[in-house]
């Protein structure tokens, strides 16, 4: 017994000792430039993660694959769309050395991510999150975001329904903590622009049946449905409102409630609906259409506003470390914190060193019918609303 | 031949031994009777006959054909039927459906349901209650029909006489000579003498998981004060 | 445990109830201190649910049990055993993957802590295993004491069962037919073992053997029905042809 | 007895092992690893006390988790570290004490399904209703580590040492428990609990402490998981976590000191090497589940006990 | 008023989830924790007949089938020989179902949001009792209605249900009466597996059919089957009737109280009727 024994706790020595041999730590000259990438490849917002990494590869290959001389390397991980493996998968990547996070897809995920980015002192570049959480003055000081705000989308619903002439609203709001500060936003703003709200319900996240909610609405005398749900909540919802219609006789907008992947989700009941869009291939300038050929060329595909927003923002956020010549991670947020992305693909991005959040236009489109070679749902670009107009100064 | 007998069973429940070395058997049309006190085993055997206890060692014979290996349902499409103990009426099912289920396997032979209905009136009357709001009695005779329905030739019958009324065992009595007459053999389980000595022609007695006696009824009587000590009744 | 003569359990017009059938109608009667009373009748006449109701494992619908001139209706299970009642089942509730030791430990245990030590292991309470061993002896089950109790015969998990009973020290011991299983050759030996187990004890049998009954017995009560029907010496009861025509069958 | 002593063996070697490995080697991934199994396997080890031992089937225990996490992020800033992970632990065995009034109601498998949905009352009230305490979905982040004896444990290596220190203390008391008299009453409950009652003991007292001290397992290892990641969410709440629990501690082995770290040790490892090695790791980890359920019947520690007996049997 | 339409549909909706789980449970005393994964695999699995054939209907008709089909394989490869094991392990091998599952439906379709139209025969609404009614909700109810009936007719009325309903009471006794249990608890697997397919194919026309929505029903099968009695059809639809009215009635007035409704319901359950709200005799172990 007592060599099987020894042989057995050997074996058990083995099975601990085999993990640790993956990666030396961190050396003072890094061999590499080790981004790691936290999105989510599975659970509500699986779909997004894929094109986001696609985004990121491109923006990579663009400048042959090296950041200060050195070889970037991404390891990506899937956090299942939930915080608590977001922050697992990001601990033990920083825990090999990596120099940056980018990511998350999801707010809550982003925000649990930016905690650790305080802690230990590494940035974190978000580039669709939209909590307003996220950058607020003086946040947290290793996190941005190059993308949009919560709060702005909801300030272009309001933009939008002014601009519309809608003047009685009824709102569905997913029971969660930023949803409901963005529908306290509109109903606040909206109350300025003489617009009367005539019903809201909370329903709970990841609801999967409207139909009583939608009833209510369509009985009442809205002319407009406010859709402060995202997601695989807002594919729910408009699936469910189109089997009554809803979609012809009210007029249905939200923050983020519709884009390519998920007007397909909808089908056809996705027509006509508004919604916010944070980056849109059909942006008319050089930058974009040089990004959407590549892309295109590369992915067979049109680049989603999740791959736009990722290439825009990790080609930034490279140009400005480029720009230090430095491995000093402080000397990285401080340019960061500073600078100005005049060829962004929407055209003129400021990074604003109070909240670190890029001052950007919103754009606003409505699903239509495309013609091939573009999708057979495609988001139309209706209005560019003016940063000034979205973003309170700071 | 045997219609049924087992040879040199053992069996075990877990790690201990119930039974040891036992061979029972019947002829065709044929009433043999176990008899033994509470744990004495009898129960263990029949459930060893039907294939609900494993065979340890030692064979199962069905005519000529080895049927050890067989599982229970095997053994019931070969003609065995088993009455058990507590009657095991399937409550969630009515009194025709607990009946109606042993003809499922479509087995042939004289027994219908009209005929059960017949050797057991009460049964008609109570045909759409649940088999749960049944008397103790008409349970008894509702698992007997059901045994009958899967026209065997063996019957497997667990002290069916247990807790009831004179009267009713009386009637009892009378169904299982008027079974036995159709040619179906029995083997009757009973924990006392009576109604063996009423109805079977071999008895055999069990005893700490062993048959410790076997023969005759005359033998029996005969022999009667040792086997009421051996069965302490 | 009380030695002198006096009543030690008393039953006060017993009902247990399922549903609308009466299992014990009304059962009252006293026992007397240190005898051994046999529990006879018919299958169905409500012996164990009687034994139940005593125990404590079956809610009475009427009536009140008292055990040495406490009320022990109200009680749980096990207070009733801390107050003196022991029992063993007719089913075997052993507790398999245990050695016979380390069952009887564990009822040592419970008898003695009134909260179970968590601090050392259990081997290293020398009080709980002289105990034990004194009863393993009692039941004669020295032998077998690291054969796991599953592994027993009938007859010595039976044995076993009462040596759980008995450890803690009850006043009144309730044997629910605590010789079966036990091979004949060894009847008798079984007999004088328990009587030499339980002396001092007021205890309540149900046996089937009417031998085993009428050899062990001090007084015989039989219960038909849900109800008493009579009680008396076995030589009484033997006689009685009220219980012969209920139990015995009157056409031997 | 000859087993216990080999599972007992096969147990010091592993920690022994996990705290040779961060000073072996520079990885602070594998010590970010291995302070994960530290923790779940605590978590489990307590887990096993009410599952193994007394044969109660949890399915609420996250909420015991998550409370602890909580009961962490929000009074370590104000009260310090180590009287913060005490009330984590009094707060796991005080609301293991709540469940346990509702769930030991009824038992068996409805046992099992009444703490399921406590449990999940819990995980929607957090994530919804109690949102200015939990902060909702999103949770709360920026959980402290300690700074105590002029060490600061916000370095892995530190906190390493002292999730050691912790799952050591923790094992040895249950070690303890398990072989106590509180722990033979407890096999004695799961055996055959009508007996138990009988011979003496106060089956659901003894059910409710068992309860009890596990919540407070639970209620540390959530605190240890909150402060490792420097985050707390609803999700540890959620019954899923329970799940995953449960399912460790079956692959490593019920009723074992051993089995559930192994359990823990053996789906970590798995996922994290399976993760690096092919996508589709989440498929074969279903797999191995499906294999493990048919031919390991009593868990790895069923299969160390089998070696174990082959090998007492070769040398004899 | 329309609360009632609408309460009706989200019920049947329920029960057309729940009715497998309860099914299975009934007869293998399995619960089957894979059951949300068959439900999305039966959505998949319809999206794929859809876009072969353009029809619903012949998805409606065949992915039950195949996913019957697979289930059968399931059972008896995997669950056959642990029946006899503490019921426990069968939770983790229903586990590892899920795993593979998942990973399966990844591999075979990819991570895009999937979609089947609603089927042009119930696309329009209805106008009745004041509201625009979708007239797919009346479908569902329709058809709800009908399933229910025809489940309650098979285990009631039908050979196999008397089989079916004999095997799980006492399978020991039903196997003496000649009936192979091991083939009915195959057939109840498969069964079961359809059911909760077909419960998939009902909703992909209203949600979009995405790798989590197994994952996000299975609380609410567990509710139904509880709340009705684990193993109880007849509970089950008494249940998902209770349920999907207070839901319908929970979105009208509160909203965002609907989840704590649901499981207030569901542990006043457990504590005072464990054996289920329906059962005739409320036991408690």
């Amino acid at each position: 017994m007592d060599r099987r024994t020894f042989l057995m706790s050997s074996a058990g020595v083995a099975l601990m000792a085999l993990n640790p041999v993956t990666s030396s730590g961190a050396a003072d000259e890094p061999g590499e430039f080790h981004i790691a990438g936290i999105l989510a490849f599975s659970g509500a917002y699986g779909i997004i993660g894929k094109d986001m990494r696609q985004g990121v590869e491109l923006a990579i290959a663009d400048r042959g694959g090296k950041v200060l001389g050195k070889p970037i390397r991404v390891s990506w991980e899937d956090d299942e769309t939930k915080p608590q493996p977001a922050v697992q998968k990001a601990t033990r990547l920083l825990a090999g050395g990596a120099q940056m996070m980018f990511g998350a897809v999801g707010s809550a995920s982003t925000l649990a991510l930016q905690g650790l980015a305080d802690q230990r002192k590494i940035p974190l570049l978000a580039t669709i999150s939209a909590d307003d959480k996220i950058t607020r003055p003086n946040g947290s000081r290793y996190t941005f975001r190059t993308s949009n705000t919560l709060g702005m989308e909801i300030r272009m619903c309001v933009e939008f329904a002014k601009v519309k002439g809608l003047k009685k609203i009824y709102g569905v709001t997913a029971d969660y903590q930023a949803t409901r500060d963005g529908w306290d936003l509109f109903v606040a703003e909206a109350k300025k622009a003489g617009i009367e709200i005539v019903g809201n319900d909370y329903a709970p996240l990841g609801n999967r049946d409207y139909s009583v909610i939608v009833d209510k609405m369509a009985k009442s005398d809205a002319d407009g449905i406010a859709v402060m749900v995202t997601g695989n909540d807002a594919v729910t919802f408009l699936k469910q409102s189109g089997q009554v219609g809803l979609n012809k006789t009210k007029v249905q907008f939200g923050p983020v409630l519709q884009d390519e992947t998920l007007a397909a989700a909808v089908g056809p009941a996705a027509v006509g609906v508004y919604s916010g869009v944070r980056y849109h291939f059909s942006v008319d300038n050089p930058a974009n259409k040089k990004f959407v050929e590549a892309y295109r060329a590369k992915y067979n595909e049109w680049p989603s506003s999740f791959a736009g927003e990722a290439y825009d923002g990790i080609s930034w956020w490279l140009d400005v470390v480029e720009a230090t010549g430095s491995w000093d991670r402080e000397v990285w947020v401080d340019a960061f914190a500073k600078s100005t992305r005049g060829n962004s693909l929407e055209g003129m991005k400021v990074m604003r060193a109070c909240d670190h959040q890029a001052a950007q236009v919103g754009l606003w489109g409505v699903v239509v019918e495309g013609q091939s070679p573009l999708p057979p749902l495609t988001m139309k670009i209706t209005d560019v609303f003016d940063a000034s107009k979205l973003f309170d100064a700071c | 031949m045997s219609a049924l007998a087992l040879q040199d069973c053992d069996v075990y429940y877990g790690k201990a031994q119930a039974l040891h070395h036992v061979s029972i058997d019947v002829a065709a049309g044929e009433v043999v009777s176990l008899i033994g006190r509470n744990g004495a085993g009898k129960s263990t055997l029949l459930k060893a006959a039907i294939g609900l206890n494993a065979v340890h060692s030692g064979r199962r014979l069905m005519g000529d054909r080895d049927t050890t290996a067989l599982k229970p349902y095997e053994l019931g499409r070969l003609g065995l039927a088993f009455v058990p103990e507590n009657r095991r009426i399937f409550p969630n099912l009515t009194v025709e459906e607990n009946l109606k289920i042993a003809t499922v396997m479509g087995r042939k032979g004289p027994w219908s349901l009209e005929r059960i209905y017949q050797l057991f009136p009460r049964l008609l009357e109570r045909a759409t209650q649940g088999g749960d709001t049944l008397s103790g009695g008409e349970q008894q005779m509702l698992a007997v029909g059901r045994g009958l329905l899967t026209n065997p030739e063996v019957l497997l019958l667990d002290e069916p006489t247990e807790g009831l009324a004179p009267l009713i065992v009386e009637q009892l009595i009378e169904a299982i000579r008027t079974i036995n007459a159709e040619g179906v053999a029995i083997v009757l389980v009973e924990q006392n003498l009576k109604v063996p000595l009423k109805l079977a022609r071999r008895q055999f007695v069990i005893d700490n998981g062993r048959v410790v006696w076997s023969g005759t009824s005359a033998e029996l009587q005969a022999d009667r004060a040792r086997i009421e000590s051996l069965i302490s009744v | 445990m009380s030695m002198s003569t006096g009543i030690s359990l008393q039953c006060e017009n017993i009902l247990v109830a399922f549903g609308g059938l009466k299992a014990v109608a009304g059962v009252s009667r006293s026992f007397e201190s240190g005898r051994i009373y046999g529990l006879i009748g018919p299958n169905g006449a409500g012996k164990t649910t009687l034994m139940n109701a005593l125990s404590g494992h079956a809610t009475l619908s009427a009536g009140k049990v008292i055990l040495n001139g406490r009320d022990i209706t109200k009680l749980s299970v096990h207070a009733r055993t801390r107050a003196g009642l022991g029992r063993s089942f007719q089913i075997t509730k052993v507790f398999s993957g245990m050695t016979v030791l380390e069952n009887l430990k564990l009822a040592a245990f419970a008898h003695l802590y009134r909260v179970q030590p968590f601090w050392m292991p259990a081997g290293r309470f020398a009080d709980v295993r002289q105990s034990a061993e004194k009863v393993l002896e009692q039941i004669g089950l020295g032998r077998l004491a690291h054969a796991p109790a599953e592994n027993l015969s009938h007859g010595d998990q039976r044995a076993l069962e009462v040596g759980l009973a008995l450890l803690s020290d009850p006043s009144v011991l309730l044997l629910d037919e605590p010789l079966a299983g036990v091979g004949h050759e060894r009847l008798e030996q079984a007999i004088e073992l328990i009587r030499r187990i339980v002396a001092g004890r007021t205890v309540l049998l149900i046996e089937h053997n009417m031998d085993v009954v009428m050899q062990i017995s001090d007084e015989i009560v039989v219960m038909v029905q849900g109800q008493l029907l009579a009680s008396g010496s076995p030589a009484e009861i033997k006689a009685n042809p009220a219980v012969r025509a209920a139990y015995l069958g009157n056409d031997e | 007895m000859s087993m216990l002593r080999l599972d007992q063996i096969i147990m010091a070697a592993i920690i022994a092992a996990m705290m040779v490995v961060p000073m072996m080697s520079a990885s602070e991934e594998s010590l970010n690893l291995v302070s994960l199994i530290l923790i779940w396997g605590l978590f489990a080890v307590g887990f096993d006390l009410i599952f193994g031992m007394a044969g109660m089937l949890s399915f609420g225990h996250a909420a015991m988790f998550g409370t602890g996490g909580y009961a962490l992020a929000l009074l370590a800033p104000q009260f310090g570290f180590l009287p913060a992970l005490l009330v984590a632990a009094l707060a796991g065995a005080m609301l293991a004490f709540l469940l346990s009034v509702f769930a030991l109601r009824v038992s068996g498998l409805f046992f099992s399904l009444l703490t399921l949905a406590l449990a999940q009352l819990i995980y929607i009230l957090a994530s919804t209703k109690l949102r200015a305490f939990t902060g909702g979905l999103d949770g709360i982040p920026g959980v402290p580590r300690p700074v105590m004896f002029g060490v600061d444990f916000y370095n892995n290596r530190n906190f390493f040492y002292f999730l050691i220190a912790v799952f050591v203390i923790g094992v040895a008391i249950m070690a303890v428990l398990r072989v106590s008299p509180f722990g033979n009453a407890l096999k004695a409950v799961q055996a055959n609990d009508v007996r138990a009652e009988q011979i003496g003991y106060n089956v659901q007292r003894l059910r409710q402490c068992a309860f009890m001290i596990s919540g407070a397992y639970a209620g540390v290892s959530g605190a240890l998981l909150a402060s490792l990641m420097f985050y707390v969410s609803p999700q540890m709440l959620h019954w899923s976590t329970s799940g995953d629990v449960l399912i460790m501690t079956l692959l490593g082995g019920k009723g074992t000191l051993l089995g559930p770290v192994l359990g823990v040790a053996v789906f970590e490892v798995l996922k994290e090497e399976l993760s690096q090695f092919t996508q589709h790791w989440y498929g074969i980890l279903g797999i191995v589940f499906i294999l493990c359920t048919i031919f390991l019947p009593n868990g790895i520690a069923g299969l160390f006990a089998v070696l174990g007996r082959i090998g007492k049997g070769a040398s004899k | 008023m329309s609360t009632i339409v609408i309460g009706l549909s989200l019920s049947f909706l329920l029960f057309l989830l729940a009715a497998g789980l309860t099914l299975i449970f009934g007869m293998l005393g399995v619960i089957n924790f894979a059951h949300g994964a068959l439900y999305m695999l039966g959505a998949y699995v319809c999206y794929q007949i859809v876009h072969w054939t353009g029809s619903f209907w012949i998805g409606l008709a065949f992915a039950p089938i195949v996913v019957a089909a697979l289930g059968a394989a399931m059972e008896v490869t995997t669950l056959r020989p642990v029946y006899s094991r503490d019921h426990i392990y069968q939770l983790l091998l229903t586990f590892g179902f899920i795993l593979v599952i998942e990973e399966s439906v990844r591999l075979i379709w990819g991570l895009d949001y999937k979609q089947v139209p609603t089927p042009a025969l119930f696309s329009q609404p209805i106008a009745m009792l004041g509201s625009q009614i979708p007239s797919y909700r009346l479908f569902i109810i329709g058809f709800g209605a009908l399933v229910s009936a025809l489940l309650f007719l098979l285990l009631d009325r039908s050979r196999l249900g008397m089989v079916i309903r004999a095997a799980s009471s006492d399978s020991e006794m039903a196997q003496t009466l000649g009936i192979n249990v091991s083939r009915v608890r195959t057939a109840v697997f498969a069964l079961g597996s359809g059911l909760a397919a077909l419960g998939g194919v009902v909703a992909a026309p209203l949600v979009p059919i995405e790798l989590g929505m197994g994952f996000s029903v299975i609380i609410d099968c567990f509710v139904v089957v509880i709340i009705g009695g684990l193993g109880n059809i007849k509970g089950a639809i008494l249940a998902a009737l209770l349920l999907g009215m207070a839901r319908a009635a929970g979105f009208t007035y509160a909203p965002e109280w609907v989840e704590l409704i649901t499981f207030v319901l569901l542990i006043v359950t457990l504590m005072t009727r464990p054996s289920g709200l329906f059962s005739r005799k409320g036991r408690s172990a």
